[in-house]
């Protein structure tokens, strides 16, 4: 037992953060900081960086463009973009889209799509929830029904993150509606330029505009953007969701917060004393970062007890229940330390053309909208419920 | 020992539930906050006409004689409403410091002005280093001939935007955080020297930064005696605290009826949500939190005119115990709401966001906690 | 509005006090403060001095012998009770079976049970649970088959406070089988020198004998001694548990509890200052009075809403479940302030004829003892779980 | 980054699981915290002859040359079996002293002894009013000749019962709480002047009181530097939070396993307590709590061996998170388990009163929070 990483791998942590520091721009630093939504063509720049050196694929095998690293190095990876306020990966494409074409793709889908994620030049989204189904995620009603070599969609999907950014839409339709409702369940990739393919943006109540719902009418897919087997999506569905996630917890995004929340109490005062010798804000922080740091060596613990890295299964969910807590926590300790000026709605400060001057510490501009947007946490992904169902099922055998 | 309402009271409360059902319905509401002003001016002749604007005030200045349960009950029906009005700013916390400090002249030429809605007050109490301690007060007022010149800087002033004139507290003598040696001025928000930031605030209310460059006040706008005037930011505040209170226990029901009706409607693996016992059992916290915050305020309501121990040790429980259930109510709102509880669209999240500004206003959990521990002991029923 | 008693209640409360002050023995107080258990002569000794006055069954009518107290004063009596550290009134007799006879019980049954219960020469346990029972309380299965003018019963009985103390039982058994579960159960009043029973004790893991499990094997009991009608005893039951009970939420007892805590940091010493100086210990106790502020202006709210005192219906769960809470948190808070005092087990310390000295603060004596036998609290007198039920069924309509 | 067990030590784990199962049922365990000594004597020689005693000492001494990591693997053994015995007091403890600053010739007369299990040793550091703080010492040690005379009183000493020999520590020089100034000293048990009020602990372990009238000492009997025994005080604790946290999680462990195996038979209306989502739902906090807490488990047994500040920061997180945890896991057992949990006959209890002791000894949640609030920075992996 040894619980540190290998001197190859703490070394590969400093080159790792060498280019970081080096790479990433200032603007887009701060603005990750802050919390702030990047745009897409904000992302493209430092993504393109990224690119030139290999890493924007960490965990994809060398023949698909990936850099072959070990799991230490995709996990030190991750850990050193959090640690220095790069921005995450553009979602689904690398970590869910190219295992699941390595896995079950067909040779021309690897060539066709693998290639624009690593680039950047093309983005995904997810649609698998429906405004019916909810947390019961197989009660899906989206329907495909093939038509010579198109499948043709009929119906919605809802709370998909970045489909005003997205170029593909990997979905799960219904194919059959005779059996369980977990059969007649087909993987399809639906281009976001699609005709008959309509867009609502659903704003959440912090104000931010990160997720869409979908309408279909008549939308024409074309049966080579099928995954896999008709009525199988069911398990490339659960595949994707056991897909070792490295990060599942957030523990580096959260370290990262923590870090901010500590500089924020170190500057903020009361009583005349910088609020970090309050003793009520010195152990909520000092409980909240110990949580942490078993949080962040249970993670280590689930990836590498074994030595092959083992497959996370339902300790995903763990890790996903206590990763979401502890980020939800730190935003609201964010805004109790910034006592009156958690108050002012500064968003409109943001605009890019806006000319209106901030008023207090431009640490607490997103410290309100964060701690709202965030409560989504517990509820996106499979909800804190469903994950302890999950546990409940799949560990304690109840 | 008595919990009930008398008639007044409930017609009262009749009266304001009917003005939140008949012009305050949620999408109003949403279209109110995205004005210019942050409230809707007719409604403000409308309270004015209805007495609410005089309520709290004596009845030889124009006002009614109003106790502080008569305040909780509109605040509490505001708070089901989410209703966004300069009436805490103005009618409560600001009408209370002249109703209590101000000389006859000041509440004759004020109060029958203040209670027939002509005129619009704030209260400029926090500064950006002095938390939520009332005393620390940096802002100052120098003697200059028979008045004062004013510098400072005042954070988060609401619905200053609104206010014909802003409460200042300044320092006339002492340190920083003395208690004695802080003063009330009356000053006019058009004075020269006065710049106002104004902004939006979270819950789509309106607030201001507000600084003060060698502002000239005369004698006559100062409020209370020189030096002395801490004690009534203090027991204004607690009135503030209790009619935030009260409004967060409106919000906070709603919200706890609102998830009610969806959990018992929604449908997912075939059932009800409101089947499951493991959304039946937080459900439960939830109510309890609610009813618990409801005896706190008004036990926090009766004891504002009791002393002053006993109204500081009871406003910081209420304030503690609705900083809590507050966020406890909102969070398993969204949550046991789902996707939809984090729209825009929906109430949900903006009662949340309104909670979340009454938890800072007037102190959060953690001032309360620490301010109840030194009065703790003269909390008697 | 007007959340204060009146001056009339307010001096009725003075003279409370001082009666108890004269009168409660300062070995009895001792022990009641110090969350020792009394024996019954112990106990008796105030109570013939109680009783003298004419206050051992505060909620009954003058008719039957209790003082014809207002609900105003019957609360202050109870809160006198607690405040000054006197013993509780003897379980289940004042309170229980009381209104119960007042209410369904015969004449004869009124004229023999109740003088000796106002007199404490009588005292009363409750047989409702049974070893497969739980929580599910009318699945209960010890019959009683009426034989001529006797039931004869068999079955058992279990977790029953103060059986090994008590003169009788009130105890619910099942006279049908044939219905639904809930019929067919009879109330009766059995002998606990009935030849026949058999007793148990059952030692808790605190140490202590509060509680019995009682056996009974052809117990004859006469006709005369079922209450209401046969068949009838679960709508007996809910209306005992439905009685108006003045002190559910055991606020002055907690109040009490508080009081003693706060001596103890006072007294104790970290870092060379009084404990009660550590914000740690300052602010978890603030929190914990806090809430007992909340609960005890909520069971007033609840007592006295209405005019002539509204029953306590499922309210009453929540003054226990809340209740209860804080009476634990209390008991863990005391141990968390003892440090390595808590641990020593001076139970042997406390016999009667031991002659071992104690070691540590007199106060630290049964602190942890009171930790661990206080778990009781959320799990009898119908778990915290079952309360939860109740409300959410009963006041939420789920 | 490796978290798993090597041959030799999963071959170790058997016997001592092996131990346990054979030896160490729960009515065997009731009985021998019931005799006298509260711990079997034929056991702690099989400790020997097993070279359990040896574990953590060197080849040279006798020893087995054992890592940390061994004696995290015993005590969770030991934790699971609710193991009565002075092997953490005696071995891990205060052989951890003599092994770190003791003299060669010390070690040479002491470490074998240990090893063999003819010498048990227990150490007293704590004080009525210390609480705490390790270097809050009042007890003197002052110079006799060639020698010292001690006074004080020492509290909550484990397992003195059963010791030849006491470590204490002493105040040579300095004030109460100066860390400087603290040295250690080898007292025997039946010295003149050496008083002892025993009693068992509430976990059914044994412990003492000790009052030190002018007991004489010699030159000899000190051990490692006059002065400056405050940092081998600090280490040697944090040696036994890694050990106690050790054990927890192993009582902690079987807290869970009983408690699901008695929620999946018990049936209530009809269906197992386990089929309820209330209670589903809860077991999997209990659930999380244990896994948090083994993680951190191994975090701080890997860090004993680090620098002192992630050696402090590690112990006192695992021991804040074992503390919270130890608490959850306790009352969810007995709270699900019903009145059976509450019986002495059932070992629901009887962990939570381990888990109990174990918060406190060598700083509860509270104090290791502050610590761990002062060293946070060096948490790495």
């Amino acid at each position: 037992m040894d619980i540190a990483f290998s001197k190859d791998v703490q070394a590969f942590r400093q080159e790792v953060r060498a280019f970081i520091r080096t790479h990433l721009p200032d603007d887009i630093k701060h603005r990750v900081e802050r919390g702030e939504e990047l745009d897409r063509e904000g992302h493209m720049g430092w993504h393109r960086k990224l690119c030139q050196k290999g890493w924007t694929v960490p965990n994809w095998p060398t023949e698909y463009g990936g850099p072959g690293w070990s799991l230490a190095q995709q996990y030190v990876f991750h850990d050193e973009l959090a640690f220095n306020c790069a921005p995450r990966l553009p979602w689904y494409g690398w970590d869910m889209i190219g295992p699941l074409l390595i896995e079950y793709g067909s040779d021309w889908q690897r060539q066709r799509f693998l290639p624009p994620i690593a680039s950047g030049e093309e983005w995904w989204c997810q649609g698998f929830s429906e405004p019916n189904s909810g947390s019961d995620l197989a009660s899906l009603q989206c329907k495909a029904v093939l038509d010579g070599e198109h499948y043709v969609v009929n119906g919605s999907k809802i709370w998909i993150t970045a489909a005003h950014v997205s170029d593909w839409m990997f979905a799960l339709v219904r194919t059959d509606s005779s059996g369980k409702k977990q059969q007649g369940i087909t993987l399809l990739f639906i281009d976001m330029r699609s005709p008959g393919l309509s867009r609502r943006p659903i704003i959440t109540f912090d104000g931010g505009h990160e997720i869409d719902q979908c309408y279909f009418q008549d939308v024409r897919v074309p049966i080579e953007n099928r995954v896999g087997e008709e009525g199988k999506g069911w398990s490339y569905a659960k595949y994707l969701l056991s897909v070792e996630r490295i990060g599942t917890a957030d523990v580096a995004r959260s370290g990262t917060m923590l870090r901010r929340l500590k500089t924020i109490v170190a500057s903020e005062r009361a009583q005349g004393k910088p609020l970090l010798e309050d003793p009520w804000f010195a152990d909520q922080i000092a409980l909240l970062e110990i949580e942490l740091k078993a949080l962040e060596v249970t993670e280590l613990r689930y990836l590498f007890e074994t030595e092959a890295g083992s497959d996370l299964g339902p300790e995903a969910s763990i890790l996903k229940i206590r990763g979401t807590e502890i980020q939800q926590r730190i935003t609201e300790l964010i805004v109790d330390a910034l006592g009156y000026y958690a108050c002012p709605d500064l968003r409109p400060a943001l605009w890019q053309d806006a000319n209106i001057p901030a008023v207090g510490p431009d640490y607490a501009m997103l410290a309100s909208a964060s701690y709202f947007n965030l409560r989504k946490l517990s509820i996106f992904s499979g909800s804190n419920e469903i994950q302890k169902n999950i546990v409940a099922k799949a560990v304690l055998g109840l | 020992m008595d919990f009930s309402f008398d008639e007044a009271q409930q017609l009262f409360r009749d009266s304001v539930d009917r003005f939140v059902a008949e012009h305050y319905d949620f999408e109003t509401r949403q279209r109110i906050v995205a004005t210019d002003d942050g409230y809707l001016p007719e409604h403000w002749q409308r309270f004015a006409e209805l007495g609410w604007l005089a309520l709290p005030f004596p009845e030889g200045y124009g006002g009614l004689d109003g106790t502080p349960v008569d305040t909780m009950i509109i605040m509490e029906s505001f708070g089901r409403g989410l209703v966004a009005s300069p009436y805490l700013s103005s009618v409560v916390v600001a009408g209370h410091i002249l109703n209590r400090a101000a000389t006859e002249q000041q509440k004759q030429a004020l109060l029958p002005a203040l209670s027939d809605g002509s005129l619009r007050l704030t209260f400029a109490f926090a500064e950006p280093t002095s938390r939520f301690d009332l005393a620390d007060v940096s802002t100052t007022a120098t003697e200059d001939g028979a008045g004062y010149r004013l510098n400072g800087y005042k954070c988060v002033v609401h619905y200053a935007n609104t206010a014909h004139k802003v409460l200042v507290s300044a320092r006339t003598t002492g340190n920083q955080r003395d208690p004695m040696g802080v003063s009330l001025f009356l000053v006019d928000m058009g004075a020269s020297g006065v710049s106002a930031r104004h902004y939006p605030t979270i819950d789509g209310q309106r607030a201001a930064d507000i600084k003060l460059d060698n502002v000239r006040v005369d004698a006559d706008d100062l409020i209370g005696d020189k030096d002395h005037a801490s004690a009534f930011i203090e027991e204004t505040c607690d009135h503030g605290i209790a009619a935030t209170c009260a409004e967060a226990v409106g919000a906070m029901s709603v919200l706890y009826e609102m998830t009610l009706e969806y959990i018992k409607t929604r449908e997912q693996f075939g059932k009800t949500l409101g089947s499951f016992q493991a959304l039946q059992h937080r459900m439960v916290d939830v109510f309890m939190a609610c009813e618990l915050c409801r005896s706190m305020v008004y036990a926090a309501t009766c004891r504002l005119t009791e002393s002053t121990a006993e109204r500081q040790c009871t406003a910081s429980a209420a304030k503690v115990q609705v900083g809590k259930a507050g966020r406890l109510v909102g969070h398993e709102a969204i949550q046991l709401h789902g996707g939809m509880g984090m729209t825009d669209e929906l109430p949900i999240g903006h009662y949340l966001k309104r909670l979340t500004m009454i938890n800072t206003m007037f102190g959060d959990i953690a001032y309360h906690t620490a301010r109840f521990r030194r009065t703790a002991n003269y909390f008697s029923l």
